[in-house]
């Protein structure tokens, strides 16, 4: 469906053409990227990704029958490239974009594609996943929530947690137990879920820096349609798989679906050292100690940058298998503790103690007491090494004492269990 | 260098005792949370009960009131540290201590008969400047003082009746006694990632003291200053220990709770490896500060060194082990309601306060180089 | 910032088929043991072999005899380097391709005729003084220079016929092709960590040369230099790259062949943690080696960050991978039989040759903070 | 059989008495220890213990009965305090001393004890233990050496390797496989090995560095008598783990039975700091970057020294288990690797080329070479953490397929399996 090669534009035409309606439409970054706290921070991504699709710039690697340019990857990148000056809706990238928006196209049906892709690029639609659950930890599959057929649709009970601003999003992919007499791999299903839906609950978690970046959901008795399944029944495994990867290529800023800079892997896009930032306006930037973490953050941003080049490429030319996403997704979670970690040596003892209302001290110590997050979410730094080792490398996976066994024969964590 | 027996006395593991249930009891993490949103941080009862049990007396000589147990009284003063990390307390335990220490030390028989009986009841909390931000000029006679300066980080200062402050002059290091509420002193609460442990910064505009709140010697403070220097940085790692203890503790429950592929977690090899390397840090941290709190107490000529190595270690793994311990929680790890936070945020205190450790290596490289010069 | 695809053109597969089997085939590791005892590390034949399939040429235009396979030599030489490092392949890589790019960009036609067909065949090797060492003078006339001081470490010195050398003077820097035999230098062969790559220091005592000797223009040598560090770098990362490369195949062979309780050692969790490690580092470090390589051929002006970048990284991760192999292999892969130790050597000699990765991360943070100042 | 307590000289006495002896008859150390190359380094050895004999001052701990003087390890760690300056038998620490005497008090009958130990305190007889073998690895209960019982006599047959200098000892403990039929754990046995024995064969190994820090053994069966058994037999992993704790405590520097600093744990003894001398000799003392590696190179040994005196204490008073002492193993050998480390980074680029006879640059390289050593002999780290965890920690044990197996259906390394 896209345009035969001859007739499109080429990538540079595309650029420049791009450049201009940037320049003439996107409002121009000032310093530093928006603020995570603004009050309004979901209505302006709406509002900034309705421009990018008045504009003619929504999806450039979407098929043009949902909406999009059905461009190759290339336009996307230029198109990022040129964007780097201008405030882009960067918070829809992960998830709406690089994860939900992936998983859509990779299992949706002709119909489902229609009635949500369009609405995720016309900015209309926020979506999150719901996988991760408050017995299961770092494994996804260990799903207590179910959904269980009567008559003509699926009813959906239980709770999901760590799920990124849900009370701001509309829709979510939800993974629950369809089949409980098969080995836990084997018994899931995914569902598109409406948050407005009867008997779904959303709570906000605080976390230690007082932000409420993630959730816990709640389901009670939600009645879902029957084309509200996502795949095929008892195989949302794989459609979870899927999604992992794309989550991975999102977080590590490899996705074919997201426009402008990645804050997630802020080495891969941005050139301005934070370190030298904070290095001068501590009046440290003549130490050469201090130096020598400012020199670590360049090169740890740059290396980064090689990276997502080397695993996007060798994942398209097959050299590496799709899990090596896995890699970036490591890296960018190392990376982030290196960055945080940097940041509270080079601030010292006025890093812990500081006078009221320093708000820029005040979040740098916020910052490093979620030092791990991103070696958390998304998949733990141990999982991505598990992949890595398991599906890059080709080693024996871990023992699991849960394999071939029907799920309601397996023991979970002992805050979950129900006897 | 002579063998050292680092056995714990039967009167020290029955105080421990005493220690632990007393902290369990009256300050127990929820009423430690409960004491965030009051501005000293804790309990004045709370502390006064805890300086009866003996939490701010072990620095001071039995014929000023105090007494230890041991013998060794930084040594008993650091399981009063190494308890309190446990369940992250607050409380003034450096500054109470440092300047109980020293006024029991070097004070006039005034100026103990007028600090010794608060700070031992817990009634009277004292601040303690740690550095050397002040100056002092004679005042016409050699009987009055004039300050000048700004001491930008004082443990309890806002909640401190009185402070020591070391001030520099044209004789050397001085060490003054003042009231807080002298003219010219003004006070700034800071804020910290800790969540009770206070701090302020005090400004000294033209304070004008007599010879009355002279610390000891006129110009000879240098060593006493040391001295309260390495007592507090040794308090510290104690904190630090117990609290590295206390996290590795719930955090080996945890992994023992949670099953993952039908296993609990702590049969994983790599979480394993995590919790072997975790319990390494925490006995090179205790075997460490246990040595420089005896080399402290017995002013050895590597005092400095051990304290130093101390620190810049404790300090280092003490953080990376709670984060550690915050990866093995997984995203509860990072919610408010979780309390590692409290541990993470206390580690993080300690580390940085009074040197970092780079700042510590870099003074054990001078003294290292030092020593090749001299042998 | 353009969008640059770094998937390699099928000439670039094939040459690199290619390289790689002449390589296994005329210098497998028994080979290149042999050839420790020789005083040149390698054999001329062989070395004639390489320089026939290309592995001089890259840098060289096609009009000076040389050429490229996808229009970007240095992305070509790339692979040179990456393959000889699989096999820790002897030979002058570095100082060849470096003085024939330089040759081939700056020279005057003679200097062309007379050195390049040497370089090109693999015949003539030639010496690289990679620092500013050696003080210049002017002669009387604008015709003769005099040349005075040390070039302490220069790869290849003692095979080559004639070096480039950078010196200072009055009018800056500037380079000159100086024959080996001429009057007054004196080459001092070094020991190295590496068994089979040759460094000498060359001590310039007073020596003559005319106008012919100098390379570029008088005074204006400074970016040329630049370039050529930046290209030596590169092509020492991508080195290090192949060893990388290589260790980790040999040693993910080695742990699925021993069993330890009844399981291969390949399903114990910490080594897969340890060898996903690995592989991170070497994707890490292909990945960043390839992006400097583009940005040194562009002359972008973020070229010297990429490459300071990359070496700092594949320096340090080079050398903790093939520990880390060693740590895997146990005993065996501390043995002098074992090829484990040869890979260690190439990776040490590279981490640290022309920058420490300390040196490098001082140079990031300079570059950093001007970028601050011009913004 | 020791002196009653109120017989006894005071620590303080036996200290003062010592310090005098040593002053007396010892050499003193002129800087650097004993070059470890010198042709004669091992009858040098003997040499010193046979003066610690005829002092009065050999097996400060062992009992009077075996030749020794029968004091607690109080009287041992203030004869090491005043030793320090002097040189003393210190490659005979580890193993004769630390590992093999404590093995042999451990589970020698009393005429083995009467036969062997008086030979050990007065020099006559250096040893080694047999315990790695080619196929192993680290686990070295996988033991293929055989001994077959023939009417009164044992017949060894098989091979061992990573035994330390066994070249230059007289006497070895072997462990062997004596029972093929029950699991692995519980067919083996210990023997003592006299080294001049027909059908015993040493080779030394070659090492990166070109020294022969390790040797091969091969036995060709060899005959051993009845009482060359040590423990009981198909006990010998009993015994096993008694000498691998003792082999941990002598690395930790925490073994009653060693006279002398430790120069496997220099840490806990030595107060110059290496990196202080190295440093000042490159011309870099002043250099900020320098001087952190300068202090964390101290740091690392101050932290060894409480570290051994925490886990000596701990073991003592049963705080912690006797196993804790592969705690002292595991830092040693992350210390050493850092000591390696910080040497070759602060040589730079003049530790990679040097001038032909820098015969100090060049061991430093050669020493890089072998970074990995003191992590992998005496049981690699990964095998430390297993003890820790498992043994010090709790937690549970690694899957081991071959547990409750016979030894002779299980499954080996391809190098070293029959079929």
């Amino acid at each position: 469906m896209s345009p035969p090669e001859e007739q499109r534009e080429s990538v540079e035409q595309f650029a420049r053409r791009s450049g201009e309606w940037l320049a003439a439409n996107m409002p121009r970054l000032t310093s530093e990227p928006v603020h995570e706290r603004r009050d309004d921070i979901w209505d302006r991504q709406r509002e900034l990704q309705r421009m990018l699709w008045d504009g003619g710039f929504a999806g450039i690697c979407v098929p043009r029958d949902y909406g999009g340019l059905g461009l190759p990857v290339e336009y996307q990148r230029a198109f990022t490239a040129e964007s780097l000056p201008y405030e882009l809706p960067f918070y829809l990238g992960t998830p709406t974009f690089s994860i939900i928006l992936a998983t859509l196209l990779d299992f949706g049906t002709h119909e489902q594609k229609l009635a949500h892709v369009p609405g995720i690029l016309r900015g209309d639609t926020i979506w999150v996943q719901f996988l991760s659950e408050p017995s299961g930890g770092s494994d996804l599959a260990a799903c207590l929530t179910r959904a269980d057929r009567r008559e003509d649709t699926w009813v959906l009970n239980g709770a999901k947690i760590w799920s990124s601003a849900a009370e701001a999003c509309d829709f979510a992919l939800c993974l629950a137990r369809t089949n409980w007499d098969v080995p836990k791999h084997r018994g899931l299903s995914v569902f598109i879920l409406d948050l407005r839906a009867p008997g779904v609950t959303i709570e906000p978690i605080t976390q230690v820096n007082g932000n409420h970046t993630f959730c816990q959901e709640f389901f009670d008795d939600v009645v879902l349609p029957l084309d509200a399944l996502l795949g095929e029944v008892d195989q949302g495994w794989t459609v979870t798989t899927a999604l992992l990867t794309h989550e991975r290529e999102g977080v590590g800023g490899s996705s074919p679906y997201v426009s402008g800079r990645n804050l997630l892997a802020p080495g891969s896009t941005v050139r301005t050292n934070p370190a030298a930032v904070l290095a001068r306006s501590l009046g440290i930037a003549d130490d050469p100690v201090a130096r020598q973490l400012v020199g670590e953050q360049r090169m740890s941003d740059l290396v980064q940058r090689g990276l997502v080049e080397r695993v996007s490429v060798g994942v398209r030319t097959g050299s590496l298998p799709p899990s090596a996403a896995a890699l970036l997704k490591l890296y960018t979670a190392g990376a982030s503790v290196r960055r945080t970690e940097i940041a509270a040596t080079l601030a010292g003892e006025g890093g812990v103690v500081w006078s009221p209302g320093d708000v820029e001290t005040q979040e740098r110590a916020d910052k490093y007491l979620i030092r791990q997050a991103d070696s958390i979410s998304g998949g733990t730094s141990e999982i991505q090494r598990n992949i890595i080792s398991e599906r890059v490398l080709g080693l024996p996976r871990e023992l699991a004492a849960d394999r071939d066994v029907p799920y309601r024969e397996v023991r979970q964590s002992s805050r979950a269990r129900t006897d | 260098m002579t063998a050292v027996d680092f056995a714990p006395t039967d009167d020290q593991e029955l105080f421990r005792a005493t220690a632990r249930s007393f902290l369990e009891r009256e300050a127990p993490l929820a009423t430690v949370r409960s004491w965030i949103d009051r501005p000293d941080g804790f309990d004045a009862g709370w502390w006064r009960q805890a300086a009866e049990i003996g939490f701010t007396s072990f620095l001071v000589s039995e014929e000023a009131g105090g007494g230890s147990l041991s013998g060794r009284g930084l040594d008993d003063l650091l399981i009063v540290a190494e308890e309190m990390g446990r369940l992250v307390s607050p409380g003034p335990l450096v500054p109470a201590n440092v300047v109980a220490g020293a006024v029991s030390t070097s004070a006039t028989r005034q100026q103990r008969e007028r600090l010794l009986p608060g700070i031992l009841s817990g009634d009277h909390v004292p601040g303690w400047c740690s550095g050397v931000e002040v100056e002092v000029v004679v005042d016409g006679d050699d009987h009055h003082f004039v300050l000048r300066g700004g001491a930008s980080l004082v443990e309890a200062g806002a909640q401190a009746q009185e402070v020591l402050v070391t001030a520099t002059g044209s004789a050397g290091l001085t060490q003054f006694l003042v009231p807080v509420d002298a003219p010219g002193v003004t006070v700034t609460p800071l804020v910290g990632i800790d969540l009770v442990r206070r701090f302020a910064r005090l400004d000294f505009g033209d304070v004008r003291v007599d010879r009355s709140s002279v610390l000891g010697q006129v110009g000879r403070a240098g060593p006493a200053l040391q001295h309260q220097r390495l007592v507090a940085l040794v308090l510290q790692c104690s904190e630090t220990t117990g609290a590295m203890s206390r996290v590795l503790e719930f955090t080996l429950d945890y992994l023992g709770d949670r099953y993952a592929a039908g296993r609990p977690l702590s049969s994983y090899q790599v979480l394993k490896h995590y919790l072997a390397d975790m319990k390494l840090w925490l006995e090179a941290s205790r075997g460490v500060t246990a040595l420089a709190a005896r080399a402290v107490h017995d002013q050895t000529d590597e005092a400095e060194e051990l304290v130093r190595a101390a620190a810049a270690y404790v300090g280092e793994h003490g953080t990376e082990l709670v984060q550690k311990a915050v990866q093995l929680h997984g995203g509860i790890g990072i919610t408010w309601e979780h309390d590692l936070h409290l541990y993470l945020r206390r580690v993080s205190l300690n580390r940085n306060l009074g040197g970092t450790p780079a700042e510590h290596l870099e003074r054990l490289a001078e003294l290292s180089l030092q020593q090749l010069e001299t042998s």
